[in-house]
């Protein structure tokens, strides 16, 4: 597998689409995890304006397809790592809806106990690893827990999600050589929306096509259109393959877009509404729902259904975090260290 | 002139703008301080006014770009590096540590870093443990480092200045929850100089010390006291390292009694510094143990009452003055 | 059981070996620490007995294989992590604080960090101001970190394993010049409890409070003291985070003076710590202001007579104690 | 410029050696500048065995033919940064021997009045920051040398040595995306001796030619025989006119070994001595002395000259260093500040 050569503009590669799906029970579950997470983030937005969520809150709106499209390629055992812009891959891993929201009201029935809230999501059980809010810093953890894996002669895969601003930090390039020269079974997944906050792409990478310099530590890499749920999830399933096998690491870029501000403090001055208009063309939603029902694959219908079933999910999460308690203030200091301890 | 009420990030942007007006050799070099406009919009409209070459958009690489501030101040220049926060300067320690505070003696005084690194700092808005930390109290025990945490809208726009024309490295922590709040200036930008503790109100019976975010709540805090008749003095120590020791010892000289009141977590604090230098220097002033508020000993939580249960408030002030004055002898610590 | 006199850094090695017997999810990870046989032998012989994939040679990246620990601790190993110096653990501080420090209260309980990190710590063999920094003090400002400094033999081979048995990250810092120093050790390698500190010397006039290298100086000064008469009681505080605040107390009730000695840059060290929390929990025990006996505030030079004048020695702490002692009340710091 | 393939073994590269030099005294200088460097340091080491020079050592025996052969080619206006390793280049770069001698005497008379020892060589005066004893660090000074050169509309270059081992290291990774992103003239300098201490090159690397691996950057980037000083001589000084023609940065792979331990406590249980004996046969200073004799560049009477008066410069530099003085322990602390300050 190779580097491509880098896409400048929101234009779609080769289509896979709708039409290289044939069964229409995962097109359906692919579309359904698209909606389900594009709208919890909308009720999110929602709820920080009305002040019931706060600190910070990175919307992954527009980014969809990749959460919905990688993460079914993993086992219950594997491990998942993600940035503070998680909140799609833990709906998508199955952190329950009510958990995440309770932990963005900051509830003790948080996924996090409230300790974390939007940015630091997680989920043991689930082996979900979600919240990292210092860009870079989990892709040595995601090393490590491949490393775990290999030394046990356990056969799980550890994936690490991280953004294009992640690549140019140096636990970037000190993790890819460390994983390949390990020979580990990590998955590099970086989300390349082409900006880290305001600074684009090419005003913070001397080399724009991302798979070309990964392909620099000898693994291999690749880049997928990441606005194609279809084109997502097979290249993952592939190198989730390939990884699992005991070929080493490897590499994939998802060319994708943020369609909201960085966070609800972005006043976006860096960036024309035109481009955003123009990648919203390519909504993962929108585009994979149309071709689905062009081609037969999924009834129109189904579009509505889905929008009822998660409407009702997220109420139901929403009423759970409203339900849920404050954890009371002696607790504060519990949990810093296993063993009781003084400071 | 009449003094201007402004934002606490406009008088920062001030200061950066005289800065840039005033010596060629200052640049502005960070994560997003120039397209963006800054993160908390600090560096807003600086980019269009001085051009691309003096407002510098780094990628994310806080070790590099702070070697490079190191690099280029050695250099001839006057740089000012922003590390967006605190919380991601653990990423260019080594740097500012192993180079910045070092170059000066290991080079048997060749080299001079003329350098002024600038970062948010503090807790209380929810960001949770990896973005809430106070450090500066702990940067202070870098010998090499100057250290200052400019409190008032005043010391926002001219410690900056001032910084620029030390010789030496000097790291400015300023406190993410004071921008939005407003204050007034007089005149022209100036330089503020690094050299002195300043009393923010005279008392008599006890004194509050403490900088930064936290001279607010002691003042707050201070309010209610003469409400009760407690005479409270609020020394600003505004320079964390090097510490004004005898503007500490004047006020304890004078009250006997005193709350040192600090973001950082407990253990290790720089409270624990000025209390250990009053024992040294002033030990027979005390007229009572000395007692310090300061963060709970644990990464700071998301949820709001968590957050505020961990970080010092005004009641957590007062109630230790009580305590003090109560003169029960074991004032222990929030 | 004989008991054996080894060097300390035999000592170590002893109970990384019974470590890596004990338990199969022990691994030793780091730079240089297999094929070389560790920079200062430490681990010499490890890698022919436990081969290749328990004894980890790293590329330079500290932050990487220190977060890799992290990461494999996370996921169900016991790893060491050996950061060749603190000097170079500063690369890897954000992950230590922002991950190994923070993940089991930011997740509400649901992570455990169960590392272990090796460093060799301190000044005195002439390695100039990069490589003889003692940051262990400074360390222990951090919530969630434990941090031990085993200063005698058996503390060297037995901390490691109680570490490794403790869920949360333990950062264990080796005196660089204890490495060649003979002592005993008894029967096999056990573990060595983190919790307490250690009386070292029993005594009735003026407490020593120390760790680490400076054990071994306090020791050497108590002698002296003892041959003048002063009855000199040495407390070995063997973990630095979280500290034995009971021993220190009992101490300090028993003799009412103290010198802390401590190798930290005086301002913002350990030893300010302990002065405060005496201030705070036996203030009125005290018949003397405290007095420390730190480093001088300068990167320490290369020069031997220099970098002699920037650590304490034994003079210094006796000088120390004839100032506490003498009671002139105004005890300077070092 | 690009990358080429990586030689495995000492064998010289299709030689330029000193048939390709035409310069009488440009090749006396050259070998006289590697013989005082190697017997500089063989002085040093027998001043370590006796006591004289103390803490770490790191000897560049062997690798002689690249301070050598690159610093010829700089103005006295540019900048010079290097590592732990760098007696030679200071030697090269003009500090004087004395200098050098009495700040590994710890004497007030050395180049860093005695507080930097062998590690810590600097000498303001000819833009020698020499000494970084923390591997990688001193590459984003190397940055922010060039970028002040820049801003400033001065064409200096600044280069930065560092060994293999630094390539690791997330620094190099931010300083050569940072220097390529926004062209600044500075040229990177590995010293590929093919361990980092005890750990060889292909157990620390996952792409063991560092040449291919800087071009991922996308600066230009070559790999030179650092065995043969004309080679190094040649490839530094085109280098140095591309980057001084405002053409960005550049990146150049000497590729080298060292002859002697890592530093004097290295037990050296890593290596073959038939390895080391195999390299020695390409020593930098016997073959081009060897070589400019054979092709009549140099009289063979040369190299018994040179030898005398380095002997003499190095004598007359430990006599310095012999009669140099201790710096008083009261001004300890001078120098922490600028501006005298209370801690
Ligand atoms: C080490 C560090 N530096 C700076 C920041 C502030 N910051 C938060 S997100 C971000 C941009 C990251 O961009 P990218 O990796 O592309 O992810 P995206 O937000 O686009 O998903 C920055 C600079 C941070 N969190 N951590
Ligand atoms: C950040 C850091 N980590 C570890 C060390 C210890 N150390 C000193 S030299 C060295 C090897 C460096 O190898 P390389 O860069 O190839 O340079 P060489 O010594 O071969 O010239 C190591 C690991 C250090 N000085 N700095
Ligand atoms: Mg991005
Ligand atoms: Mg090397």
């Amino acid at each position: 597998m190779n580097a491509s050569p880098p896409r400048e503009g929101p234009e779609a590669s080769p289509a896979i689409g709708a039409a290289g799906l044939d069964d229409p029970a995962r097109a359906r579950a692919l579309l359904w995890q698209m909606i389900r997470i594009r709208r919890f983030e909308e009720k999110c937005a929602e709820l920080y304006s009305a002040g019931k969520i706060r600190g910070f809150l990175h919307l992954y709106i527009g980014e969809e397809a990749i959460a919905a499209g990688a993460m079914p390629a993993l086992r219950d055992t594997d491990n998942v790592l993600a940035t503070y812009r998680e909140h799609g891959h833990a709906l998508a891993r199955g952190v329950p809806a009510g958990a995440i929201m309770a932990e963005m009201y900051g509830k003790q029935e948080g996924c996090s106990r409230g300790h974390g809230g939007s940015m630091h999501l997680f989920d043991a059980s689930r082996r979900f690893v979600g919240g990292s809010a210092i860009v870079g810093g989990s892709l040595p953890l995601a090393v490590g827990f491949a490393l775990a894996d290999r030394l046990a002669g356990r056969d799980n895969v550890t994936v690490c999600f991280f953004g294009d601003g992640a690549v140019a930090e140096g636990e970037f390039h000190e993790s890819l050589n460390l994983a390949t020269l390990w020979q580990l079974p990590v998955l590099f997944l970086c989300e390349n929306n082409r900006y880290a906050m305001g600074t684009a792409l090419e005003r913070h990478q001397s080399q724009v096509d991302l798979a070309a310099k990964a392909a620099a530590y000898r693994l291999p890499s690749e880049s997928v259109d990441g606005m194609d749920v279809v084109a997502v999830s097979r290249a993952t399933e592939a190198a989730i393959d390939q990884v699992r096998g005991g070929q080493g690491p490897m590499f994939l870029e998802y060319r994708t877009y943020r369609f909201r501000a960085h966070s609800m403090f972005d006043p976006e001055h860096y960036r024309d509404k035109a481009e955003v208009e123009q990648w919203k063309q390519r909504c993962p939603v929108e585009t994979f729902a149309r071709d689905a029902v062009a081609c037969g694959l999924l009834e129109a219908s189904v579009r509505d259904e889905i929008e009822r079933e998660v409407a009702e999910e997220i109420d139901a999460a929403v009423a759970f975090a409203e339900a849920g308690t404050w954890e009371p203030v002696e607790h504060l200091c519990r949990d810093v260290y296993a063993r009781e301890a003084r400071p | 002139m009449t003094p201007q009420t402004i934002a606490y990030r406009e008088a920062l942007r001030q200061g950066l703008r005289e800065a840039l007006i005033r010596d060629d050799r200052v640049f502005l070099m960070g994560e997003d301080v120039g397209r963006y406009g800054g993160t908390y919009a600090v560096s807003h409209g600086l980019l269009e006014e001085f051009g691309e070459s003096r407002i510098r958009d780094t990628p994310l690489s806080e070790s590099t770009f702070t070697g490079a501030g190191i690099g280029a101040a050695l250099n001839g220049m006057r740089p000012i590096v922003e590390i967006m926060t605190v919380n991601f300067s653990l990423l260019a320690l080594d740097q500012i540590i192993n180079n910045a505070a070092t170059l000066r003696h290991m080079s048997g005084g060749q080299l001079s870093v003329p350098l002024v690194i600038r970062m948010t700092t503090g807790g209380g808005r929810q960001l949770a443990a990896q973005h809430s930390h106070s450090l500066e109290g702990w940067y202070a025990h870098i010998p090499g480092l100057r250290i200052v945490a400019p409190a008032t809208h005043e010391d926002a726009r001219g410690m900056l200045l001032a910084a620029l024309e030390d010789p030496d490295p000097v790291l400015i922590f300023e406190h993410a929850l004071l921008l939005g709040a407003e204050g007034t200036v007089e005149g022209e930008p100036h330089p503020m100089e690094l050299d002195h503790a300043a009393i923010r109100r005279e008392g008599g019976q006890v004194s509050l010390i403490t900088y930064g975010g936290m001279l607010h709540k002691s003042l707050a805090a201070a309010e209610q006291l003469a409400a009760e008749g407690i005479d409270t003095e609020v020394l600003d120590l505004r320079t964390l390292r090097p510490l004004d020791d005898a503007a500490i010892m004047a006020s304890v000289a004078k009250t006997h009694r005193l709350v040192v009141v600090d973001e950082g977590w407990r253990s290790g604090s720089l409270s624990a510094e000025i209390i250990t230098r009053i024992n040294e220097q002033a030990f027979f002033e005390l007229d009572a143990p000395p007692v310090r508020v300061c963060s709970q000993e644990v990464p700071v939580p998301y949820a709001k009452h968590l957050e505020d249960a961990a970080i010092p408030q005004v009641e957590d002030i007062v109630a230790a003055v009580h305590r003090l004055m109560g003169g029960s002898g074991s004032g222990g610590a929030s």
